[in-house]
Formats: structure tokens, C-alpha cells, sequence
């Protein structure tokens, strides 16, 4: 699960990283009020989980109270990259004098923590990992061995930070936010830019944080955190009802059991000339209402002229899979047209309970392949 | 031969006395795996239809001999499971159980990689050796026996390509679903390595998918390592980036990690890969003929 | 650094682990109020380092306060194996239906710690061990791995505890006192016995408990409960100087530096003959202040008719006791012969410095054979 | 050849610039000792006397080559500085420091050995290879080149062995202090495994001590690896039970653990062991005659 900034901010709070002092505001008046609460110039921050808000006037210095109601005004209902501005951060203005990144990432590949640090901040890591790799310092950590004092030194020296001052406060962070990585079961953890300002003060001037949904529910806080509103309506609808589901844009709509076979089945569709409405995954469970569920998901896609429903059954048993659409049929009132091929555990019970049904629009078919095109060609 | 699990594997389920442990620990036992335990605490002297069960693994081994361990409990007790089975001497744990946190399985990994344990899983469908034992939830009755080595990240893609191949007349040695976890305890090199070294495997299959660069360097392991002829497929050509597909795996950042790119680096070192599941099986058979 | 049970005790409760309330008395009069704070049958406990408290007498029920003041009086000021009672604890009786053990050890063998259990508790462990050792479950804990909840589990069954309740809060105690062991740098933390009330409740009666000296830094609350009184008077006076000095029973004084070499004198005294008073090591370095701080505690023992000083330098530098040697003579007005021996870094400007002095009671000699032979003549 | 320090050695001392590791540091040097740098968060750049000081371990291996560290800064700093050499690719690692809380190094210990580092100590007086190299505070001048491996939980009873030895024309492969700390990087037997792999070495002197089972441990191992002939030493034959003597190893519990007790389990193997000092340096001179 992705992070709002604030949010981010809120957990680095709590681990003794330092941020500024900031407020939430749904509305211009609030936003003056926040303003107003703050004192001094203040950021205008929307609060969307894309990047690139800046390009987009998504954060904006205001001069005061006013400005800031102004900004607010401006900045709400904006449209960045698919993403609706709802929530603004108002957080008081700091100044500037270095920009810094500093990260951890859940290194999947060497399976350990990885921290990156540079001096070369407020710019997309990506282009200083491509343009200037020697001023990024990375660092794995072993899981077991933790955290060591010596991590902070090897990145704060490597990347060439000079100042007695800065290594103590920079090496402090580091230490907070690898226990906030741990301790919130974070996939990533990202400042960037860490300023220092012209005093000398350290601190996060923005957050990037995904937080491993496996393990939300030893974290009861950080699950609140989700942010419903901000997604696609249907991809909500999913979440609620427990689908794997990602709208695309397409007219065959699709289901399957497993991300993999998913996948492979919203591959064979274009393969065989159609264009994919959606990716879902049934999961492992596929019980009926599971199957209805899904069906529920997908066909509120106005775009959906079919429905590929590709199951291979292991701990998925096929008949409960029939019985699950004939159930969906009846109680969603489904006209449009599903295509249905069913193998693996149970297979056979399966396609003899959707062959006894004898529904209208209903199509079953012996292998993907087949399926598929039977499915491109009704969306036709 | 075959790997990981064959007539010498003696499976205890942790977990057996719940729904869906008896329902695939029997179903294992039933295709011919030596099934010699299960483990649930406060339920030891019990028996789940002739299998004993006990409160701890290391009871398991010591009374019945288990040398393999089968974890089939909810995800908070899973890692615990696991580091009960290798302390307790199992030398090889098939983790079924999915949403373990992945920063516990990051413990668990690196603390059982230093004992020197098989760990295969967690979120998998575990490993079939055909005609031989079957650990997990595999589908056996799709898979018949034969040469092709087959290892995934996906459980029923897996049992896809298996279908298409056993279709054209072709069998596995084995079948490894190594889970789609940011951390799973065997990546795909771990596994080649263990066919390369397999007599009766002369073909393996790798069943890729988008994200992570896993099939990247499983494609500089086979071209530095690998004697026997591989091919692969990969799934999520048409996967828009910036998406996760349902599990953590299935993820294109950027550029990298996209169907193309894996597919490209696997053919840089002679894999062949097939788009779909049936051209896959089809560049086997003719391989084969 | 030994815990008293009032201790141990104390720090089990932070942990969460179950002890009966208690109050500490230092007089009889203490002993009554806290009975009657507490109210009911209590128990009388000689607070002292040592085992054998009960036998010795030093573990009463008293019924009332006007018992519990009556066996006060009794307790206080007994010798138990040396040791003097100064301190009591007072503690509302349990009723006991069984009797468990359970302890964890910092096994330097095996370098991990070692979790010990068995429903034989109530007696010397060492016995159950003996005589019935099916009964006592041994279970090393990995340090990386940490406490992990399968632990319990081996050592509640493996043991045959049986009642679902016991298992249930045993279980939790053993993580309660896996989590004190560590977090607390103990060397052994055991429970002995831990019982099972008529009710069901599982509880510490007792308390052992060992911290490691090198971790008390970071312990300050655990390092107040020092027991100044408790020591032999010249091993607290060497202990406040920083010297490590244990008290034997003979004639020779012996002062080297490190454990092995002064181990290794007292031995060697043993073989010329003679009967060592004490053994003192002055520790790796060895300056001027430490050499003068361990003669005085050596020669504070009344016994002592000569000392022998084998000093076999490294870091430590011979020249630099010399001097030590010299200024303590002046300081301390030493009349007591004492045998010296230097080799190693700087011997024989050490040796250069004595000769120069030429005090009368100064022996220097070659070996550290012929020094102890040496040392022994004059102590007889 | 000796072992574990010899003229491939590449030193790098974690707290050069503080005074006693400057003093020893450059002692080691003096004796021949390649040191190559010292580490002092925040002086990189300086020097002292000449040997190039950098703000990390890390930086003293890509630099200046360094392949072994010698651990000479205060208890509360050391393992995190055993951890930076560890994981900067350092294979040998001597830890002087004392006082190390036990829990900690516990911890350290249990990773060191996952990653195949040698560690000695701490609290240890560091290794002597005569001739070739000194790390650590052993008064170098005391030994001599020869062809006996020593072995000792305590510093100046080491020293004292090799004296004895050397006053009568006896030399050393290499003198190994592994430390009286309840944990410790290296037991008697990892030191006498090395010896009984190494060239040079003849002859072995083990010098124990009261406490523990160490040496009783490896009488065992010696009666099952060892062909060289090996002598022992034990110091506290005349301790009194109960008692700590110094550090924490030299404890004596019940009837476990007493010098008897050690000596009879050495001679059992087939181990002479003296009672003094002197003693062990006569019945090796007496076996090699």
C-alpha cells in the first residue's frame, strides 16, 4: 500500500525523523486555517499518490493565510496523471540550502534492505543513478546482522558529506529510518529531497512510502491510512469484495485463477486479436461468492462485450467454480456472453454442471487457446 | 532421481488437522507421498486417518522420521513453522501458506539459508515429482513423468504449461513452483542448478513473469552453468507498467522487468521463449522431434 | 554481578512474568509492617548470595505480623555459608500444588543460550539432571533466529505438561523470560520453583539471577542493586578500587597481571610449598595508581607475611610497576617483604628502577620459580 | 606458512588514532607488520606516522588493501566495528578490546560464522606469528621463530609459556591468544584445527584454564584429528570452587570445570600437561630430544 505523503511524514514523526510542522486540509477554508495556525509562508502540497505533482501545480508557496486559501482553491480538483487532488498538506515553508535523497528499499533481487544516499537530491534517483552513478552510495544490509552504527558512516562519508554537523544529523536519520522500515513493514521508505537549510537543520521535506499489505494487519494504524477515494471506483468495488482486479482497455473482460495464469490470459486474448477490459484474479480460494464477486467487479466495466473465464484448478476446484457462475448468472442477471474453460482438480463435475445448465450465454470450450478466440470474436 | 521431493522424501504437515491441510496432506499422501506425520500443538496422539500427529517437529522427526516438511498454517504462525522444521533437522520445507509478511520470511530467509536447507516457497504450489511424491497443492493428475524439469513463479500457469506438454505427449521430473513472494526461499537459479545436477532431467522449462529481474539473472546463471537445453515462458506481454498484477512479483517499474526485456535476455543466451503457453510446449516438442 | 531474589524478582515482574507481592525489610519491625501491608500467612526469605537458604533457616512462614516480627528476629544476622542476613523479604504465602523448573543459562560452550525445564522442580536442578534426566528438557535458542514461539512448545510438552492452562501460561512466560534474559544481559535468569497453584496460577516463587558485568553500563538500574554489604570487606574494598581480588586462606600474597598468570602464581606457590592469602589480578594495565591501589588491598589482609608480584608485561610495561611498586612503599609505609618479578615489555627498566631504590624489603628475582620459592621462605 | 598472521597480512586497526591503539599499532609495525591503515570515523585523510588513516573499513580494503583488522576501540564500539570489517570483506579479524557485553558478541559470533571469518578474541591479546607478523599486544621479543603452535585463553600466561620456552631454545609457528570472554571468536579447537593443517607446525601447547569446558572439549577433538603431538598447561589447580578468578572463564562450578578434571580429560588422549609453567616447557623439550 502506497503512502500520502503526510502520512509518510506522520510515521517519520514517530521514529524521530525530522519533518516540519504541517496540517491536513480538504478545503480552501481549511487550508487558511491551517495556514493561519502555522504563521509564515507555507507549501500548498497536493496529496495524490503519483509523482511529478510539481510539474503539475500541485505545490505551491503561499504568502500567507490569503494566498494560502487561494492556492488551495487552485490546486483542488486538479487532475495529476489520473489522480484527483482531494487532500492538501499545508506545511510551513523551509528554507533551502542542500537537497539530499536518502532511501531504503525491500531489495528483492539480493533479498536484503538496500539504502541509497546521495548528495545529488530533489531530482528522480533514476537520473543520478544514470547520469552521475559515483555520487550515489548503496549499501546492503543483512537482515540478521540489523542495523549497525557503521551503515550511517559508510554512507554519510561515501557520499562526501563534509559538515560535522550534517554527519551527526544525517547518520541520526539513517538510524530512525531503517527502524521505521522495519518497524512498519515498509517496501520502501524514501526522502527526497532531505534538506539542509541555510541554519543547518536536517530534515525530510518530502515522503515516499509502500507499505507491505501482507503485513497490515499487525499494523492497525497504517491500514487506515488507505486511501479509498483515491482510487479507480472499480478497483475500490474489487478491494472491498476481496478481487484481485486492474482495469484496462479493452472489451474482453477476464478472469482467471492465479496472477500468473491471469496474466498468460490477458496475453492469449491479445494474441488472438482482442483487446483486454481488465486483469483479475480469482486468487486461490475460488469459491462461489468469490466468483460472483468477481463477475460483479467485472461486468460494472460498461466497456466489457465478453468475459473470458479461464480456471485451472489445483486448490480451486472446478465445480465450485460452475456453481459460482451458475449462481452469478442468476443473481446478477448476466447477459453478456462467457466464455468458460475449466481444467485441473475437478474439471470434468465442472464442465458437466455448466453443460446441464445449458445457459444461453454461456460458452464452454476445451482449451485457452480455443477460449480465447471464442471470446474475441463475441466481443466483436 | 528427480529434485526436492522423490520416494525418500517422509512428509510432516504442519498443519494437518486443519481444512485445507488434511484435504492436500491426504491428497498428497494418496498420489504415493509418504505422508509420516502431522504436527498441531495440543493435538499430538491424535491421528488425521492413520497419520500420526504431533505436538512439535521435532517429534515428528524423532518418532516418524520426517525428513520434509510441509507448512499449511495461517500466515502469522507460518514463519515460526518454519523455523521449528529446520531447527527440528528437516532438510527440506515446502511453504504453502501465503501473506507472510515479507520482511519476517527476509529473517527467515536469511536465517535458513545459513543451515544449509531447502526452502522452497512460502506462497507456492509446491513440488511434484511425478510417479513419485507430490508436496502441495499441484494438481498431479495433469502432470505424468518424464525428463522436462519445469520451474515457476506461478502455481497455475504452471499447471497450464504441465497440461500443454503432457497434451503433446511430454512428462517432468519435476515440477517446482518456487511463489511470486518479494521473498521466496529458492529463485529460479537455485533450482536450475539443482536440474543441471539432476540425471533425469534433460529439459527444463522456466515459467517467468513481469517484474523483479529474476529470469535476468536465471538467464546469466544458465548461460554461465547450464549444460542442459532451457526454455521459457513469460507471462504479462500485454501488462501495462506501473500495475500490480496480484501478487507482489507482478510489477513493471520503468522499463525493466517488462515480458520484452526478460524475454530478450533469456534469447541473448540461445532459451527459446514461447508468448503463449502453447507455443512454449509446442518449441519443446520440437526440440524433442 | 548476582541478583537477590528481591531482585530478580523485581526485574521478572517488569517482563510480565508472575511473583507474589512483597515487601523488603531490614529490621523486625519492617518484617511486621510489611506483613501487615501485605495481610494473611506470609513467608520470611533470608535475602543473602548464597543456595541452601532453607536449610539453613533462613526461609520462615509466619501467620501474622506478630510471627512475621518473631521471625524476623530469628533470621536476621544469620550465617548462611558466610554470609550475614542483613536483608528479608517478606511475601504473601502460596499454596503450592506443583512444583516446575525453568531457567535459561548463557551456555559458552555451545555460544547460545540454554533454555532448561522440568515438572521435577523444587529441588537442585543438578539432581534432576542426575537422576532423572528424561524428565529435564534442554533447548538451545540460536541468537540470530531469537525466541521464536515453537521454543515453548518443545519444552511445555517435551516435558508433559498437560493442562491446557499450564501450557498456556508457561508458554508465555518462557518468552516473557527469554525477553528478561536478554534485554537484561543475563548470564542465567532461573525460576526455581516455578508453581502451579492449587487455583491453576503459574508463578515465580524464587529467584536466580546473573548479569554480566561488562553490560552494566547499560543497566544502571540493575547496577544499583550492588549489594556492597554482602562481599567480604576486603573484595568490596578491592571491587570500589577496581582491583579483582579474591580472598583465600594462606600467608602469601599474590598480585600479577592478568587472570591466567596470576592463576598460575597462586599454583605455582602451591607447588614451592607455601599457602597463597589471596589472588589479585591487576588487570591489563597497570599503572602506577593500580599497582598502589592492589597493594593495599593485598596487605589490608592481616595474614599476609609476603607478597609476590609476577608481572610478565604486554600491555602492561615493567618500568611503569616498578615505579608503582616504589611510590606504594612510600605511600603505604609497606614493611612486608615482597618478591618481585618482571619480564616482558620494559623488564629491565623495571628491574633498573628497583635495584636503584634498594629497599630493604625488595626482593627481585629471575623467575617466577625461584620468586615464589622465594616468597614462600620469607612468609614462613 | 604459520597461521591466521603471516607476511600476507594487510592490517587495518579500528582506532589508530587513540592512544593505545596508536602505540601498539605501531609496535606491530615495528616488528614487521604490513599495516597498511588505520580507521577513525571523521580523521580519513589524516596519517599517523606515515600509515594512511580512513573514515571506514570499507575505504582501508578498496585503498589500501587491508585483508586482516585488529579491533582496538572501547567495549561500546567494537562490535559495530567487528560488523564494518566483516561486511567490507575483511576474512581476518583480531578484536583486542575487553568488556564487550557477552549478549552482544553472542550475536556478533553467531553472524561472524555464517560469513567464514576468522575472528580472535576479544578481549584477547592478539596472534604472533614470529618472524613474520604481530597483531595485537604480545611482547613480540619474548618468542622466537620455531615450529610449536600455542594456544591460550589468557595473555601474560601465554607470554610466560613462551618464555619458558625460549629460554630454552624452543620457537613458535605462530602464538594464538583467543580470549577468557564467554564468547569468544575462536575456540581451542578452530585454533587447533589451523595448527594441524599448518606446514610449519610440529608441535602444539595449549594453554587453559578453570571454568567451562573448553579444554575438555578438545581432548576430544585431539583424540579424533590431531597427529601432532600437543602439551597442555592448565592454571587454578590450587583455585577454590566458586569463585570467579578475573575473567568470566576462570569460574569453577561444582566439580565441573577444575583443573583436575581438565588435566585428566587432556592425559586420557594421550596430552602431557604440566602443572607449572615450567613444567610444560620441560616435557616438550623432554619429547623433542
Amino acid at each position: 500500500m502506497d503512502l500520502n505523503e503526510y502520512q509518510g511524514k506522520q510515521l517519520f514523526k514517530q521514529f524521530g525523523i525530522p519533518v516540519s510542522d504541517g496540517r491536513l486540509a480538504h478545503t480552501p477554508a481549511e487550508a487558511r486555517a491551517a495556514a493561519e495556525e502555522i504563521g509564515g509562508q507555507v507549501v500548498v502540497k497536493a496529496q495524490v499518490l503519483t509523482g511529478g505533482r510539481g510539474k503539475a501545480g500541485g505545490v505551491k508557496l503561499a504568502e500567507d493565510p490569503d494566498d494560502a486559501e487561494q492556492k488551495a482553491k487552485d490546486i483542488l480538483g486538479l487532475d495529476i496523471n489520473g489522480h484527483v487532488v482531494e487532500k492538501l498538506w499545508i506545511e510551513k515553508a523551509s528554507d533551502i540550502a542542500k537537497e539530499y535523497y536518502l532511501s531504503i528499499t525491500f531489495d528483492r533481487g539480493a533479498k536484503k534492505p538496500l539504502f541509497m544516499f546521495t548528495t545529488q537530491g530533489g531530482v528522480e534517483i533514476e537520473e543520478v543513478a544514470e547520469n552521475n552513478p559515483d555520487a550515489l552510495v548503496r549499501l546492503h544490509v543483512d537482515a540478521l546482522e540489523g542495523y549497525q552504527p557503521w551503515v550511517a558512516r559508510r554512507l554519510v562519508y561515501g557520499a562526501g558529506v563534509e559538515d560535522p554537523s550534517e554527519q551527526k544529523q544525517i547518520s541520526a536519520i539513517i538510524g530512525q529510518l531503517y527502524r521505521c522500515f522495519v518497524e512498519c513493514d515498509a517496501m520502501l521508505t524514501e526522502i527526497n529531497p532531505l534538506i539542509v537549510t541555510p541554519d543547518g537543520e536536517v530534515k525530510a521535506l518530502d515522503s515516499k512510502f509502500t507499505v507491505d499489505d501482507s503485513a497490515l494487519y499487525r499494523h492497525p494504524d497504517i491500514a487506515e491510512f488507505r486511501d479509498a477515494g483515491a482510487a479507480d471506483p472499480l478497483e475500490a468495488l474489487a478491494r472491498e469484495k476481496g478481487v484481485t482486479y486492474v482495469k484496462l482497455d479493452g472489451s474482453v473482460g477476464i478472469l482467471g485463477n492465479g496472477a500468473g495464469l491471469s496474466m498468460s490470459t490477458v496475453d492469449v486474448v491479445v494474441v488472438a486479436g482482442g483487446k483486454p477490459a481488465n486483469f483479475c484474479d480469482l486468487g486461490g480460494g475460488g469459491n462461489a461468492q468469490g466468483v460472483v464477486d468477481a463477475l460483479e467487479v467485472i461486468t460494472k466495466d460498461e466497456q466489457v462485450k465478453s468475459i473470458f473465464f479461464n480456471i485451472f484448478g489445483g486448490i480451486t476446484r472446478c465445480d465450485e467454480v460452475a456453481r459460482g457462475i451458475l449462481e452469478a448468472l442468476e443473481r446478477l442477471q448476466l447477459t453478456v456472453p462467457i466464455v468458460v474453460r475449466l481444467d485441473g482438480t475437478n474439471a470434468e463435475e465442472g464442465r458437466k454442471i455448466l453443460a446441464e445448465a445449458a445457459a444461453a450465454n454461456l460458452y464452454v470450450e476445451p482449451t485457452m487457446l480455443d477460449a480465447a478466440t471464442r471470446a474475441v470474436e463475441l466481443a466483436a | 532421481m528427480a529434485i526436492i521431493v522423490d520416494n525418500d522424501t517422509k512428509l510432516v504437515v504442519s498443519g494437518l488437522t486443519g481444512s485445507e491441510g488434511r484435504f492436500h496432506g491426504l491428497r498428497n499422501r494418496a498420489y504415493g507421498t509418504n505422508l509420516v506425520a502431522g504436527v498441531t500443538p495440543g493435538k499430538g496422539g491424535q491421528d488425521v486417518e492413520g497419520v500420526p500427529v504431533f505436538n512439535t517437529v521435532s517429534d515428528a522427526v524423532g518418532e516418524a522420521g520426517a525428513n520434509t516438511s510441509m507448512v499449511f498454517v495461517p500466515a502469522r504462525f507460518a514463519p515460526d513453522a518454519i523455523y521449528e522444521a529446520v531447527d527440528a533437522g528437516i532438510t527440506t520445507v515446502i511453504c504453502i501458506t501465503e501473506h507472510i509478511p515479507a520482511h519476517e520470511m527476509l529473517r527467515v530467509y536469511t536465517y535458513v539459508r545459513t543451515k544449509g536447507v531447502t526452502l522452497i516457497g512460502p506462497n507456492c504450489p509446491g513440488v511434484l515429482s511425478p510417479g513419485k511424491a507430490n508436496v502441495g497443492i499441484i494438481p498431479a493428475e495433469v502432470f505424468k513423468p518424464g525428463s522436462i524439469g519445469l520451474v515457476s513463479r506461478s502455481g497455475t500457469l504452471t499447471y497450464q504449461i504441465g497440461n500443454e506438454l503432457a497434451q503433446r505427449g511430454l512428462g517432468n521430473s519435476t515440477i517446482v513452483g518456487i511463489g511470486g513472494d518479494p521473498v521466496v526461499g529458492s529463485s529460479f537459479i537455485d533450482v536450475l542448478e539443482k536440474f543441471e545436477a539432476d540425471e533425469e532431467t534433460t529439459t527444463v522449462v522456466l515459467v517467468g513473469e513481469i517484474g523483479g529481474d529474476e529470469e535476468e539473472k536465471a538467464a546469466t546463471w544458465i548461460s554461465d552453468h547450464m549444460s542442459k537445453p532451457v526454455f521459457s515462458y513469460i507471462a504479462g506481454f500485454s501488462a501495462p507498467p506501473g500495475k500490480t498484477m496480484g501478487h507482489a512479483g507482478a510489477i513493471i517499474s520503468g522499463s525493466s522487468g517488462t515480458a520484452v526485456a526478460k524475454k530478450e535476455a533469456l534469447e541473448a543466451v540461445g532459451v527459446k521463449v514461447g508468448t503463449t503457453p502453447t507455443e512454449v510446449a509446442e518449441l519443446v516438442i520440437a526440440a524433442a522431434g
